[in-house]
């Protein structure tokens, strides 16, 4: 019937992949994919009631465009997944969302930070901490390390860059003061020219600027800072945790702070040891760089959540692994997941680390209340 | 009337008269054309006023930059501006054809005189969408099919108007101005692009469409057997002055008109 | 007949989408002769001449020029061998000024222009008054010049004419007339002419070719048609009609 | 805002300013001749970005530089003679959509090759030596991207107004048939045009990208609407309004972001470009529409 | 053909129509991609035909639909974002008063009221759009062919910046969009609403008026000869498109569910233009044909060139993610190249062509094609 079998007779359960490989956010929401991929390589099958199910991944491309999510999303539900996995980006989640609960398919999100994925749909669930916190961490970060005044960047119409943006400011003016915050620009999508806002930002002359924004225009904003002599620190969230973005801007990334959920140098856990080994062999496969960036480990702790919740409900009908999602705990790679009443990992830690030497260097862990 | 320093029409007056026939003729370039757009409301003139049955349609006088470039006479005797959009003339009564064939090309012979029809319609976009306007619609139909039919056009009106023969496609053209309900007519060269035997067909056809539809007929035309037969009177063109006026006897015989348009007549009667 | 014949038309046949507009016509054009095409509205005048100038491309048929087969070929190696096509509605280059038409004219040709231009400047004193006046506004007749001003730009051999007295007043219509009985005496150049005025072409034509629904009817040396009952009786409109 | 503020704010605007102006002129051309908008054209500015990338793997710049600009004038004739040249009776619109279509092609062939994450733009070590005066500081090609870019202007302006292929442009631009009649090849001509459009966007995608530093495979896709903008603003068609409209609309743009109102840097663009349209209803520079009745 | 046959073949085209949507509407699980695909074309139908109203029939070349359409969505939006949600979708800077004024004076209205919200707040949509369209209109419409484009592209970006605008954050929600917005009941909810829009805009297009449109359309100077107010008439198609453009955005965002600002960008416009135009400029049918083509091509048949395709162990090369956009754009490639005109022209489905056009395929005759007017 429904769950059925391929034509070698294995009994078959689909898992889609719901992400953006091309658009704005196709570079993050690749890498995202690949530790999904690679779980589902180390993990191919589950039992259920004693039978072994092959776990089929069913990937759809959202284009990071919230129109394409909708049709995305509906392919997914018509092509008969159980759980969905995804997706990088939260405004496509968000978008998306409504029509995963109406299905009744559960979904787990790896990277959205923003808090409207899973706030009032019972069906979302992600592996991550959230924006608020992470704007938190950052300002927290700031003002210890002595920035008594911060710009912050953002990007128009962005569910994360402006909501990250806006939790920094929050927090950072009631640390440091009202009038903390001496300049506040916004760039729109697609902008590739930043030296006017940026040249602003010099004439305010910040401590620190706070630039959360894609991976495609961070190294667009920090080499055109540094162009137009800005010397500040620039920092971002953890879309910035991306070797492209070294690459792209060179010997002018260094000394750029960032905020992660994951390090690759200290494994927290058992699974996050074996994960750094095998993942790495499996980026050098797909000709990607051999740094391990967050989001594929997120990807890969997704897939282990939603493989732990078919195994706990031990049935393939979607409501029941929401049912057994809810109170599934792990320990993944990116530490041990549980879930609170909205569906957000109980997380309180993030990873700060530093580009240095053309790497991402561990700095701290910050933990907030 | 002048464009830039180009003066088109200077200094032009002239009458017609209900239920005549009068030409307009004059070398190429003369002005003729341009002063159907004035009188159509196409361009508004630069110094002077047309009358319509007695009222101003259009006046106007040297504004701005014009001012300083105007070049004609009578400079501040008109004071006032009334601007008649086309639309708006053609609802007085007043029609024209043009000197290049303007039909829709890709409407049937049909829809072209149905179109015309539309002005003196009276539903609003409403009620004619919800087909509430259906009595009228039924008429507008019907007498655009009389037209097409006095006009000897009913075997093509399904036809698309530019895959016409030229000759009807000028008879399209008239028949779709007189769907307007005119009273005047202005016709730019019908017979342009006509042989002489099609042109003879013309005169007749003139003639009987003004008794038809009683109609006063104001013509542009460079057929001179044309003009001669049929107009009533004539006013001769050239570089934007009246140099002539008459029946067209003395228009024939005028020195000057022959000077500058009519040409020395070679052997042109056989 | 003792001269070459410029230009021979073998059976040509031209549709455009369905329509027939030419059913398998044939004609030749001696060199330095006139030669003219009257036929009524539609009858296909136009299309055979668009279709020598390479406008069109034929469906069947032959057309040579100085015995060379030029049939569909690309229509600017057609103006390269010396053919050139008033068109019809006159169809100047609105955005260039007067002088610009006259030059482009003469695209193919690399001597010197100015005193080409000076003889058509001569033809047309009005040319010379407006040189620096965008062609677009030019009135009917004024354009009509030009576009026969610039045909001769190129100094061709074979220059056809598409109504030129199309809309224009009776005293232009006669220096046309005499320009084109000019250019072909002074300068030998051959001339394929299509006219409504069936009267005046006639009389300058040497042969005349009577067009109708896309055939050839009648065929003869100018005053042989002008004086031929059908041909008064459909094109000179002065009998009566039947 | 200090003077030094503002003088690096004019510095960017005049300096992307120029590299609009270097696209603009390729829309205006195409539309001039074939009254088509070539939505392609910004893509085929980010493919240049995308040869440039390439190229510069191997070989050095003065090299590299030529051999880009070759190749996108390949493609940009290559594309007309592909989708636009087969459809020359073919209605206007139908021409537009080809125009898109393959705007969509380039797009989605650059994501489907290059992927979507950005890649490096080559630094030409020339072009980027720091200036600094006073409190200002910008790179080299910030200061020879106007100087440039009029340069080119008036070159082209020399070429279309006083050669014979100028002139050619200008009769094949508004009559196909009677162009012809006149023994041109006007196939040739719109290639030319083509390549001459091509080859500014090479010129500008260089400037352009090495001061931005990364290309996407949408890159070109907001330069391009603004570079569209740019050449109606200064009137479709006319060579020095697509570069009067891009130095406006790149001025006008870093002026907007500088005051804080980036939210309405485009709308006030299109403001200002309604605004212009309304009292100059073809642009700054624009011919009037002739409609002789 | 007798009438009365084609009343018979067309009322059985509708009876197999609506059964067909009773199946997909019944069977939703199973066939919910094509239950989706078939909605978002359905509802590109109602902007297409709009946009063709106004470019293909009127000859107003205006690239603003995606202005109109953000206006119709984001008051449909906030019209059906149901009241208990409203503070958790304004959850960054709250809402405005006047909405929560507006949807708690909704909350008062009587239940059949309520009932008929969804076509209430189309409607809504509409009307803001065309009073927009009114206003924008009056300067716009007196520019001519690809001005007139520029300029109403430029007004839906202006548009789309201002809903997008950090000021308008309370009642739009600025850059976060609309979210928890009431769906559709079925799917043929949203075929009759289409079904009328379009059948309001074939009949209008066949009145007097449809007429006057299509001599603009075809020369402005005769029109004006012939006594039609350009002005007037000109403004009538663009606000009319303009309504059944928001009416169609209203719909997309019940579609959606969840809307922003920037799904209403250029590219939007150019995809709709983009269905028009294959469809054949002037062709109602056509425009709803290629809607529904163009969407389900694109969503759906040519979806599995995005994944790796396996013939037995070979994998076929080229096949994997964004492959399938570069095949669309291919196709669209060919489309227009191959038929100029779009794939219907100027012309209409109808049961004589239909026939027609079976006994040229039955006789198969030697001649080629034949013409393209027919
Ligand atoms: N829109 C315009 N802009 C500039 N000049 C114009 C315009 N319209 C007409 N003219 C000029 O005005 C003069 C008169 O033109 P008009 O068309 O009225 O002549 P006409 O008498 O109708 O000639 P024809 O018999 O050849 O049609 C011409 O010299 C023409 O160049
Ligand atoms: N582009 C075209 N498409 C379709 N049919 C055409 C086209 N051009 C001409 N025709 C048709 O071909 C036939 C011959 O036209 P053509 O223009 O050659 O006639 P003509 O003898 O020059 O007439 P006229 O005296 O009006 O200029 C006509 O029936 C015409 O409708
Ligand atoms: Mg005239
Ligand atoms: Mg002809």
């Amino acid at each position: 019937g429904e769950n059925g079998g391929s034509a070698n007779g294995d009994k078959v359960i689909k898992v889609g992949v719901f992400e953006p490989l091309t658009g704005e956010n196709g570079g993050g929401g690749f890498q995202e994919v690949l530790g999904i991929r690679y779980a589902n390589k180390v993990y191919p099958t589950v039992d259920i009631n004693g039978e072994t199910y092959k776990i089929e991944l069913v990937e759809v491309d959202n284009k990071s465009d919230k129109t394409e999510a909708v049709s995305a999303a509906q392919s997914l539900i018509a092509s008969g997944v159980k759980v969905v996995l995804g997706s990088y980006g939260s405004g496509v989640s968000i978008a998306a969302g409504d029509f995963f609960a109406d299905a009744q398919i559960p979904a787990i999100g790896a990277s959205c930070t923003n808090p409207q994925v899973t706030l009032g749909n019972d069906y979302y669930f992600r592996v991550c901490f959230l924006d608020p916190f992470q704007g938190t961490v950052m300002a927290n970060y700031a003002y210890q390390e002595g920035a008594k005044t911060a710009a912050v960047i953002t990007q128009l119409g962005d569910d994360y860059s402006s909501g990250l943006g806006s939790y920094f400011v929050d927090a950072f003016k009631s640390l440091a003061g009202e009038n903390a915050i001496v300049s506040e620009e916004q760039f729109q999508t697609n902008q590739t020219d930043f030296k006017a806002i940026l040249t602003n930002v010099k004439a305010a002359n910040p401590d620190v600027i706070f630039a959360p924004s894609s991976i495609a225009t961070a190294p667009l904003i920090i080499k055109q800072a540094r162009e137009l002599g800005i010397t500040a620190k620039i920092m971002a969230g953890d879309t910035w945790e991306n070797s492209s973005i070294i690459e792209n801007a060179g010997e002018h990334a260094e000394g750029v702070v960032l905020s992660t959920f994951y390090d690759e140098a200290d494994p927290a856990t058992e699974e996050a040891a074996s994960f750094v080994k095998g993942f790495k062999e499996y980026l050098k496969e797909n000709n990607q760089s051999e740094i391990i960036p967050a989001v594929s480990a997120l990807g890969y702790d997704a897939y282990l959540v939603a493989l732990e919740a078919i195994k706990q409900a031990q049935s393939t009908d979607s409501v029941a692994i929401r049912d057994a999602l809810a109170k599934v705990e792990i320990d993944g790679v990116t530490g041990h997941i549980s879930f609170d009443e909205n569906g957000d990992a109980k997380k309180d830690m993030a990873f700060i680390k530093v580009i240095k030497n053309g790497a991402f260097e561990f700095l701290k862990t910050v933990t907030v209340q | 009337m002048q464009f830039g320093g180009v003066v088109a029409v200077d200094n032009l007056s002239l009458e017609v008269n209900e239920n005549e026939i009068v030409s307009l003729i004059g070398p190429n370039g003369a002005g003729k054309t341009t002063a159907f757009n004035v009188i159509t409301g196409v361009y508004a003139p630069t110094n002077g006023a047309v009358y319509f049955k007695d009222k101003m349609i259009a006046c106007n006088y040297p504004k701005g930059p014009m001012k300083k470039i105007y070049a004609g006479q009578n400079y501040g005797k008109y004071t006032t501006t009334v601007k008649k959009t086309p639309d708006q003339i053609t609802k007085l009564n007043v029609a024209r054809t043009f000197q290049n064939i303007r039909l829709f090309k890709d409407l049937t012979a049909f829809e072209n005189v149905l179109i015309a029809k539309h002005m003196r319609s009276k539903a609003n976009w409403l009620s004619a969408t919800l087909c509430l306007n259906y009595k009228e619609e039924q008429k507008m139909q019907k007498e655009a099919l009389e037209l097409l039919d006095i006009l000897g056009l009913m075997d093509v009106k399904d036809e698309i108007a530019s895959s016409l023969p030229y000759g009807q496609q000028r008879h399209l053209e008239i028949a779709r101005a007189l769907a307007t309900e005119p009273e005047l007519l202005l016709l730019d060269e019908p017979a342009a692009g006509m042989n002489p035997q099609e042109t003879q067909e013309l005169t007749e056809f003139i003639h009987d469409i003004r008794s038809k539809f009683n109609l006063t007929i104001f013509m542009i035309e460079h057929h001179m057997d044309l003009v001669m037969e049929i107009s009533d009177r004539i006013y001769v063109l050239d570089f934007g002055k009246l140099i002539a006026s008459g029946v067209p006897e003395e228009i024939q015989n005028n020195q000057q008109v022959i000077e500058a348009y009519l040409g020395v007549p070679d052997d042109d009667e056989e | 007949m003792t001269k070459n014949n410029l230009l021979t038309i073998e059976n040509l046949s031209v549709s455009y989408g369905g329509i027939k507009a030419v059913k398998g016509i044939s004609l030749t054009v001696p060199e330095g002769e006139i030669v003219t095409l009257i036929g009524a509205n539609g009858a296909g005048k136009s299309t055979i001449l668009r279709t020598i100038a390479g406008l069109v491309k034929p469906e069947s048929g032959k057309i040579s020029y100085r015995g060379e087969d030029i049939t569909g070929i690309a229509t600017n190696s057609i103006v390269e061998k010396g053919i050139t096509l008033v068109p019809e509605g006159r169809r100047v280059f609105p955005d260039l000024t007067v002088l610009e038409n006259l030059k482009i004219g003469a695209y193919l040709r690399k001597d010197n222009l100015q005193e080409d231009i000076n003889r058509v400047y001569k033809l047309f004193p009005r040319l010379q008054e407006r040189s620096w006046q965008l062609a677009g506004t030019l009135s009917g007749g004024e354009q009509q010049m030009l576009a026969l001003g610039r045909a001769l730009m190129s100094k061709p051999k074979l220059i056809m004419m598409d109504e030129p007295s199309l809309g224009l007043a009776p005293i232009v219509v006669n220096d046309i007339m005499k320009i084109i009985t000019n250019i072909n005496k002074e300068e030998g150049m051959t001339i394929l002419l299509v006219e409504q005025n069936a009267n005046l072409a006639l009389r300058i034509a040497h042969r005349g070719y009577v067009c109708e629904t896309g055939h050839i009817t009648m065929e003869g040396t100018g005053t042989e048609l002008l004086n031929d009952e059908n041909v008064k009786a459909a094109y000179l409109g002065k009998s009566k009609k039947k | 805002m200090s003077l030094s503020t503002i003088f690096q704010h004019l510095l960017t605007g005049i300096s992307l300013g120029g590299a609009y102006a270097l696209i603009a002129i390729g829309y205006t051309m195409v539309y001039g001749i074939l009254r088509l908008i070539n939505f392609a054209h910004g893509d085929i500015f980010m493919m240049a970005g995308y040869f440039m990338i390439f190229a510069m793997v191997s070989l050095p710049w003065p090299i590299a530089i030529p051999l880009v600009c070759i190749l996108t004038i390949v493609l940009g004739v290559l594309i007309e003679r592909v989708a636009y040249k087969p459809l020359r009776s073919a209605p206007r619109m139908s021409i537009m959509i080809s125009a898109i279509a393959i705007s969509y092609l380039l797009q989605n062939l650059a994501t489907y090759l290059f992927t979507a994450l950005p890649r490096a733009f080559p630094e030409i070590p020339f072009l980027k030596k720091i200036f600094q005066i006073g409190n200002v500081s910008s790179s080299l090609v910030t200061f020879i991207t106007p100087v440039l870019t009029i340069i080119l202007v008036l070159g082209l302006m020399f070429l279309i107004n006083n050669t014979k292929i100028g002139m050619a442009m200008r009769a094949v631009s508004k009559d196909f048939e009677t162009a012809q009649l006149m023994g041109i090849k006007i196939n040739n001509v719109i290639s030319a045009t083509f390549a001459i459009g091509s080859f500014l966007a090479a010129v500008g995608a260089i400037l352009y990208f090495t001061d931005r530093m990364s290309v996407t495979p949408f890159s070109g896709m907001l330069p391009g609407l603004k570079c569209f903008v740019a050449a109606v603003l200064g009137g479709i068609g006319s060579i020095p309004g697509a570069m009067v409209g891009g130095f406006v609309i790149g001025l006008c743009e870093t002026i907007l972001v500088a005051m804080g109102y980036s939210t309405f840097s485009d709308a006030f663009t299109f403001t200002l470009l309604i605004i212009i349209l309304l009292f100059r209803p073809t642009g700054l520079f624009g011919e009037k529409i002739i409609d002789k009745v | 053909m007798k009438t009365s046959k084609k009343v018979i073949y067309s009322l059985i085209l509708a009876v197999i129509t609506l059964a067909f949507l009773f199946l997909l509407e019944s069977n939703k699980a199973k066939y919910g991609m094509a239950y989706t695909v078939l909605t978002k074309g359905i509802i590109l139908a109602v902007v297409a035909v709009s946009m063709n109203l106004v470019t293909g029939f009127t000859g107003l070349f205006s690239l603003g639909q995606a202005g109109f359409m953000a206006i119709g969505a984001y008051v449909t939006a906030i019209f059906l974002i149901p009241m208990n949600s409203i503070e958790e979708v304004y959850y960054m800077s709250g809402v405005s008063p006047s909405i929560l004024a507006l949807k708690s004076w909704l909350e008062t209205t009587p239940s059949w009221f309520q009932a008929m919200l969804p076509y209430i707040a189309l409607i809504a949509g509409g009307l803001v759009a065309a009073l927009f369209a009114a206003l924008i209109g009056i300067p716009v419409l007196r520019l001519k062919s690809d001005y007139l484009a520029i300029a109403t592209l430029g007004f839906s970006e202006i548009i789309r910046a201002i809903i997008s605008s950090p000021q308008m954050d309370t009642i739009t929600n600025g850059s976060y969009g609309l979210k928890k917005i009431q769906g559709f009941s079925s799917l043929i909810q949203v075929f009759l609403i289409a079904a009328v829009c379009i059948a309001f805009m074939i009949l209008l297009i066949r009145s007097t008026y449809g007429r006057a449109f299509k001599a603009i359309r075809e020369d402005e100077i005769a029109a004006e000869a012939m006594g039609i107010n350009l002005f007037k008439h000109k403004s009538m198609s663009f606000i009319i498109g303009s309504f059944f453009a928001a009416v169609s955005g209203g719909m997309l965002a019940m579609f959606m569910r969840s809307i922003d600002a920037k799904t209403f960008t250029v590219s939007l416009t150019y995809d709709i233009l983009l269905i028009v135009v294959i469809g054949g400029i002037g062709s109602v049918t056509g425009s709803i044909l290629s809607s529904i083509l163009v969407t389900v091509c694109k969503e759906w048949w040519l979806r599995f060139f995005d994944n790796p395709l396996y013939i037995g162990n070979f994998q076929v090369p080229l096949f994997r993610t964004g492959f399938r956009m570069v095949i669309f754009s291919v196709v669209l490639l060919l489309v227009v190249l191959f038929y100029q005109r779009g794939l219907m022209g100027r012309n209409e489905f109808s049961w004589d062509r239909l026939a027609k056009s079976i006994n040229k395929l039955r006789s198969k005759s030697s001649s080629k094609g034949g013409s393209k007017i027919a």
